[in-house]
């Protein structure tokens, strides 16, 4: 799209809407939110920029090496958390008795594993809304 | 607090009812992402600040831009 | 006529429905079945146990995390499966004709 | 009479869910194109949440969240919370399904009227 106001206000707004989805991921813990919300919010981010400036432009900014690496890596962080906890503890995905710190409840840092698991939910979340989208919207020719 | 409550039952199913009527694809797809929106307002007068979020990022955005990509593919108007 | 007949066959649906939830526990009673013990367990003991002071994200991804992975596990199938449909080798046979064009060529 | 409409009051949340359901199940039975139907099972869904959340709603209560609002108002039931809250990630992946089905039926087609599509088929069999 050639529109040189929604060009502009679109490349302003996309760091915004991607910084409240990372507060909302890192405070899924402490308050409303966690990582279905923000994942998805970060991933409309992305929808949006597909949308105004084109997917080549896109696919620049996150290539399918990124999003394959994303897509796994959220899985494979989870399972690995889970299996720190049955490595440790005995059973899958323990919190506290496999030695996470608990911290003060109502901090940021605190909750054991929680947000670690939040941040994983996170970035599966939003590398699955963007390439849904992108695999929906390919044309024949790319 | 239970007068919004009864308001916003009403307007959804009008919506709904208003989804079912559109004979255009593109202007369902608009009224159903209102629907999306009222039904998380709803749910933060239930009390459900998680869900109402989700549902606003998810249920109100994303579905309804990959509803607005697939039109774009195939055909907009119902027969 | 037939959509007609339609139309009264959902509305008595709706009305069987009803009367059935008029029979249900009051809409927001703290003493609905709802409301029992594990409810009460999560609520007096997610903070001792997790740290976590929003019970959501306390449930969701301590007591029941073993659900949300299996969750990400059907984000990972959605993806695989719709890749696995729109992947542009497997267009249909035909040179870029649809069923309907070529019907209409041969009629 | 008032009693009625009182008890109509009390329970309009569950009310209002099974007529979003009837609803949405109506425009699944009564329409033939396939994204319509795409629509008329997420307001299906979108019903069914409505439901469990009604179902953990307390009158008076607060968001489940410690040491946030007045001390002394019960929390709400998070449980439903919880298991809407993945759900709706769930329907999102069987509606992206659903429409790839539906993008790839019309490069087949070059329709989505199911009737249409049975009709297609239909002539097809006469020809082999």
């Amino acid at each position: 799209m050639n529109n040189l106001i929604v060009s502009t206000i679109t490349r302003m707004v996309v760091p915004f809407i991607q910084l409240y989805g990372i507060y909302i991921i890192l405070h899924g813990h402490i308050s409303p939110g966690g990582g279905f919300s923000g994942g998805a919010l970060i991933g409309t981010s992305l929808i949006l920029y597909t949308l105004v400036f084109g997917v080549k432009k896109a696919e620049k900014k996150f290539s399918h090496r990124v999003s394959e690496i994303a897509e796994s890596g959220g899985i494979l962080l989870y399972i690995a958390v889970g299996l720190i906890g049955m490595i440790v503890a005995g059973s899958f995905l323990t919190n506290l008795g496999a030695g996470f710190p608990k911290g003060t409840p109502g901090e940021l840092i605190s909750a054991g594993m929680i947000p670690i698991l939040m941040i994983g939910i996170g970035i599966k979340v939003a590398s699955t809304m963007i390439t849904l989208f992108h695999t929906l919207i390919e044309e024949e020719d790319v | 607090m239970t007068v919004l409550n009864v308001a916003l039952v009403i307007f959804l199913i009008l919506a709904a009812l208003a989804v079912e009527r559109t004979k255009d694809l593109l202007g369902a797809v608009v009224v159903f992402s209102a629907f999306s929106l009222m039904m998380s307002v709803l749910w933060l007068i239930l009390k459900t600040p998680d869900v109402a979020l989700t549902e606003a990022a998810i249920g109100a955005g994303v579905t309804c831009i990959l509803f607005i990509a697939v039109i774009s593919r195939t055909e907009r108007y119902e027969k | 006529m037939k959509k007609r007949l339609k139309t009264i066959l959902f509305l008595t649906l709706f009305a069987v429905l009803a009367y059935n939830i008029l029979e249900m526990p009051r809409g927001g009673d703290i003493n609905s079945p709802a409301y029992n013990e594990a409810t009460e367990h999560f609520i007096e003991k997610s903070e001792s146990e997790t740290g976590a002071i929003n019970i959501i994200g306390a449930i969701l991804t301590d007591y029941r995390a073993f659900d949300t992975l299996g969750e990400t596990i059907v984000l990972f199938t959605s993806i695989v499966a719709v890749v696995s449909v729109l992947r542009p080798d497997a267009k249909p046979e035909s040179e870029g004709k649809t069923r309907k064009e070529e019907m209409e060529d041969a009629s | 009479m008032m009693a009625f409409f009182e008890m109509i009051i009390d329970q309009i949340n569950y009310l209002g869910a099974t007529a979003l359901f009837v609803i949405g199940l109506y425009t699944v039975v009564t329409h033939t194109n396939l994204i319509k139907r795409i629509m008329g099972i997420n307001i299906m869904g979108s019903a069914v949440f409505y439901f469990f959340i009604a179902a953990g709603d307390v009158s008076g209560g607060k968001a489940p969240i410690i040491g946030a609002g007045d001390p002394d108002a019960p929390f709400i039931n998070p449980l439903p919370s919880v298991l809407i809250l993945t759900g709706i990630v769930v329907v999102v992946s069987i509606t992206v399904y659903s429409l790839s089905l539906a993008v790839r039926i019309y490069e087949t087609y070059g329709t989505l009227d199911q009737e249409e599509i049975a009709r297609l088929q239909a002539e097809e069999g006469d020809h082999d």
